[in-house]
């Protein structure tokens, strides 16, 4: 076996200069009462929030400003999405334009989406949803049931989809869907598409999550038209840019970082002379959420040079989800806490509350674990 | 437990009916207008009409007289259904209260206080009746049930059962993950007429944490079962790759990886029935309770990762166990407080002892 | 599901009794210098003891006073073995023969093939092997390439075993062999025959293991002769009997208890004021200990009974390997420790080393963790 | 690293040199001979005479010269040939020495102490030498080394190096679970030449085991890849139920998690060269020292299971990787000794300053 290789990253000085213009936006934001870090992450829905953050030129890095972006590096970008993990800041309307559907549109998107669409997800102002998974396939996207007919000018879609986070108020998603029949190749045939929620023919029927909040939704289409230029890339070729999509994703910070905030809450409930159990446990979730830090650094540097360490991503994603699903699980043996959302005051005890009803959710975006450990074992040469 | 076949044939009919009365009442609409916090009348009414919260007190005290095991089961039960009242909480209240000599009360009692942290007092006597002094954090149902069972120091350090009437502490409403009520009672200042205050039992030792230890762990024995009976469901209906998921090796090690800790929280919560009323049960409770709260949470964990997506909507009803799970295990003591408790025992006695404390002849 | 069911079981006044007689003979030992507990187990293999302990007693309780047994209860067995157990007692040398192979032959074996071996077995001068296993199968028993052939008399076996403990020094082994072709029935056309390892066309070749003892060796035949009344029951039923002895090893305390010495070392090595870390670790141990420790008394009050809870065992295996497992691996979280076989007076060292070698064993042994959650899932409905 | 690609290229030639050095001269009879307490001369002999003792020593101090992250991929192959000699001692001893202004000396080198609990003092001067006082235990091949380099403290209180020949302290003879020596050395009476002290560096901080944990971490780091490897090797090959093993789920699913595990402590390996020569050296070396130690226990673990009965044995060559995993893991400081140094510091400075600690620039 290749051993893995998670070489330093060496971050440039303009990505140090733009980490200390993200803080202080960031500091800024919290002083004028914008978010309270202990209760809010990367999936928190906040326009507002979105709106400043396009503003002071937080979205679209990488992208070309002749779409809104701002040329900038990889490395950049990463330095941005960690600063926000890290500050709790309540990203969740931007976030996905901004790390997945953006940067699709950009490589694969026409002329007029990538007109239409960039400039205004970098402005803050327009959000996506994720349309792959359907009722009856779940982690088997080959298994995509919901069509799109050729017409005039356009494409037809009738099907529906399910678990699309934020479908209600979103302005687009990107739909994965079946444009010729099934085949013996079950990973031909599919093709993306960036459907404009404001569409004729899509309704949206909230799926409230446990701590019953709208978060999911199923969406319905019934010929539901889209025009040619929104079609992503070449007809058939969607399974590989949804596969390519889900490994970009996965090795981002955002695979490790939901909750940490729990453990800044943790040190501070614990205060500055822990007893030998708390600094033994505290000090080895530090020594995890470094080591990932690292690898996903690493990866960040891959990726700017043009790699595409899929299995590495993987990885992270796998080793990032154990350690986002343990961090309550230690902290709560560290401090007695009776978690409650009504705790105020306690900044400990509502954190607990907030992740412990969300960590079932850890495991299911960006893969399942199943799926990601048959994908290491592909890259291990075992399947 | 050891008991004659035909004392066991009777239980297993009241459970029966007990699950009965519990599925008809306790629907999907019951628990989650519960968890919008309205309190479910008619499953209530029906549990009182069976007589459930007077299962412990002895026939002659006008109770039901179901034996130490047949009422774990029965608070089992009631878990297993997710039942949105404070029925373990009354069944042992009634319990102690009619030990204490006590008259049992209708309608759901309350216990206080509920952790380590809370102490309450007793003022000496005055016009016939003393005053109760502290507040209690955490308090099932604290502001909806018809009494809560008080325990309190007295002026000389003894323990008293005080029954005092719901709403007659200030409450401040908070909420567990499971939407369950846990309000703060603030005590100062009630009054309790002499009539209403009695010696507590000595076999409490001066604290509600060990019997409230040993309710929480029936309750996650019961929920447990529940999650891991969802799971079994989900995985053998639903279809991924062409085939059950039922049928894939990683999701059956998953579900025999949670039998294991669904058949240790069983034990450890059986094991609570045969140690009931000897000197070795605050040691058992601690024991059952650090188990049987570890085990919660990683059936929570492995049945949320089963259902995937679909165990993480309100739709689904796998949430009103789980939630269940990861509060019950912080209350009366999390795992590292009882954990804590029995190294310190154990270590005191150095490591030859530690087999017959094990084997229960050290406490015994 | 049916819930499992772990009933209290309140031993019967005579097992305390038999409690106390071991706890005494055992003290003896001790005191003699027979054995040092740290370092010494149940897979210890000591002739001496085992004679002492025959002498005692304290081998074949459940079997007919006619065979030379006790005609005690199996509680008393089972109060008998975790004294064993709990004492670090070296019974290496008769435990398979009383756990498995002599309950094994007074249940499907000839009346010759009892009154010569169930004696001497109880009297601690018999030891036996098991031989199932073999190169090519390993989990897979029913892969078994063994055979005996029928001849005038008896058997003729031809063929090897592999991973039979002591081989070298037992005085048979039960070997599990073909005794008709492979057929549909993967499982149809074995036998178990009794092979008495001082007859020509046996072969045993040593396998040392990692700590580089030996313990385990391979055994070939060669035209090995094994007499009709050697074989344990019904030709062709042999895969029924080993699977019924699998299952009825697997709840047995020693599934839990091969390194509980290393938990005493481990709190005398703490002391009686432990820090907060200590004491809440040493807690945890103890109650995933006491909890194991009640499934295997209600096993065995079922197996009493004579109720066969084969999933509930495989259950007490899993949970139990898991917590041998772990065990060493909190130890040395909570006390600094550099283990080393050579480091003489310091019996948390001496035990840890020994230990930390021997746990790859653990789940090997009565089944792999593998095997087991497969019959676990199969009592859940699952397969 | 950030290296010039000529010197990137190099590196990959002399690596590859090593490599097969290393497999020429590593094999299996050796590293049973090694076992037995049989040092490997002619295994020595070749890296001596392949210069890789003085990896780290400046070519102008008569060394090779190789920066921190080729010497560091050296160790970590020597580790992955589970080389049963103290070369990775060997190098940093002569850096150290030829960075405090001595001159290389030939031979293997060890280093004391190696534990936090060990302190050695020097004596004040007297006929131009002085002597040290104190024992140092689990000195790697402390009694077979040429020389071991010593590091105490003079009457002020300065920390210094001593380069002592072997020999010259009473040794104790005590092996690790690989059959690795770590004899305990008696220095008391000691007489060591003023030639032979010098100050230490002062990135030393006074102690070696921040420098200790980090090649422990190179070589726990190449012994996991090892592990690995032969896992890999064995589940495609070893057919059981009539297929590789390789092609069941749970087997795909636990080498998943050992890739991670070794993701894991690569990257904590990694970490080490670009903190090299930093302020933040011993906190990385915290981080990767204990990081790196849960992942070996984990990957031996899941390696051996993967094995089965066949891992079991002498015979196959997986026990000469992880009973060095399960040693190194535990010298220079197991996992909790940095953990609980980590978690101190991290607590002191209050959570919000945790996330620059983690960037690196708390430290700079």
């Amino acid at each position: 076996m290749r051993a893995f290789r998670f070489e330093a990253l060496r971050l440039p000085p303009e990505a140090a200069a733009m980490r200390a213009k993200v803080r202080e936006f960031l500091r800024t934001e919290r002083a004028r009462g914008g978010y309270a870090s202990h209760r809010t992450s990367w999936s928190t829905f906040d326009p507002e929030f979105s709106r400043r953050a396009g503003a002071a030129g937080f979205i679209g890095l990488t992208w070309s400003p002749d779409y809104g972006g701002h040329g900038r590096s990889n490395l950049e970008r990463f330095v941005v999405n960690e600063e926000m993990l890290a500050a709790g800041a309540p990203a969740g309307a931007h976030w996905i334009a901004d790390r997945q559907s953006g940067p699709q549109i950009a490589k694969h998107g026409s002329e007029r989406a990538k007109r239409l669409i960039l400039p205004r997800i970098a402005a803050g102002e327009c959000y996506f949803g994720i349309g792959m998974s359907e009722p009856d396939s779940g982690s088997d996207l080959a298994a995509v049931r919901t069509r799109a007919d050729k017409v005039e000018g356009g494409w037809v879609i009738n099907g529906a989809k399910i678990w699309t986070s934020n479908a209600h108020r979103v302005h687009y998603i990107i739909a994965l869907v079946r444009t010729s029949p099934p085949s013996a190749d079950r990973h031909a045939g599919l093709s993306q598409l960036i459907v404009d929620m404001g569409s004729p023919g899509i309704e949206v029927r909230p799926i409230l999550n446990l701590a019953g909040a709208h978060e999911f939704n199923e969406v319905f289409f019934k010929d539901c038209f889209v025009p040619d230029d929104m079609l992503l890339g070449e007809p058939g070729a969607g399974w590989n840019s949804v596969t390519g999509e889900l490994a970009y994703e996965r090795s981002g910070p955002d695979r490790f970082m939901s909750d940490i905030r729990v453990l800044v809450e943790l040190i501070d409930h614990v205060g500055g002379e822990p007893d030998e159990r708390q600094a033994v446990e505290i000090g080895r979730l530090v020594a995890h959420f470094a080591t990932l830090r690292r690898m996903s650094t690493s990866i960040a540097g891959l990726l700017e040079r043009g790699e595409s360490p899929v299995t590495e991503a993987a990885l992270v994603k796998d080793v990032g989800t154990a350690f986002e699903r343990e961090l309550p699980e230690v902290a709560r043996r560290l401090v007695p806490v009776e978690p409650s959302p009504d705790d105020q005051g306690n900044l400990f005890s509502e954190a607990m509350a907030h992740v412990t009803l969300q960590a079932p959710s850890f495991t299911i975006r960006g893969g399942t674990p199943e799926i990601l450990r048959g994908m290491i074992a592909r890259g291990l040469g075992l399947r | 437990m050891s008991m004659p076949h035909a004392a066991h044939e009777m239980s297993a009919i009241m459970l029966d009916q007990a699950d009965r009365l519990f599925q008809q009442f306790i629907t999907k609409d019951a628990l989650s207008a519960a968890d919008r916090g309205i309190w479910p009348d008619a499953l209530w009414a029906a549990v009182e009409e069976a007589g459930l919260p007077l299962a412990l007190v002895p026939e002659e005290a006008g109770g039901v007289g179901l034996g130490v095991g047949d009422a774990a089961l029965l608070i089992r039960r009631s878990a297993y259904h997710t039942a949105p009242v404070p029925l373990a909480e009354t069944i042992l209240a009634n319990a102690l209260w009619a030990e204490a000599g006590g008259a049992p009360v209708a309608g759901p009692v309350t216990l206080a206080p509920t952790n380590a942290r809370d102490t309450l007092t007793l003022a000496p006597a005055a016009d016939g009746r003393r005053t109760l002094a502290g507040a209690a954090h955490r308090v099932p149902w604290g502001a909806q049930a018809g009494h809560a069972l008080v325990l309190a120091r007295d002026e000389a350090g003894a323990a008293r059962l005080c029954l005092v009437p719901g709403g007659a502490a200030a409450s401040t409403a908070l909420r567990n993950l499971a939407n369950e009520p846990r309000d703060t009672l603030a005590f100062d200042g009630v009054a309790v007429p002499e009539a209403m205050i009695r010696p507590a039992p000595d076999r409490l030792a001066g604290s509600l944490m060990a019997q409230g230890a040993a309710l929480r762990t029936q309750q996650m024995a019961g929920a447990m079962e529940r999650c891991l009976d969802y799971a079994l469901l989900y995985a053998n209906e639903r279809v991924q790759f062409g085939r059950p998921i039922a049928k894939f090796q990683a999701i059956q090690h998953m579900l025999a990886i949670a039998a294991g800790h669904l058949a240790a929280a069983t034990a450890a919560a059986d094991s609570l029935i045969e140690a009931a009323g000897t000197p070795g049960f605050a040691f058992a409770a601690a024991i059952a309770k650090s188990r049987a709260g570890e085990a919660a949470g990683q059936m929570a964990a492995i049945c949320h990762q089963v259902h995937a997506a679909m165990g993480f909507t309100r739709e689904h009803p796998l949430h009103f166990a789980t939630r269940r799970l990861w509060s019950w295990r912080d209350e009366f003591g999390a795992e590292a407080f009882w954990q804590a408790q029995i190294g310190r025992l154990v270590c005191a006695n150095g490591g030859e002892a530690l087999w017959t404390t094990i084997t229960g002849e050290a406490a015994e």
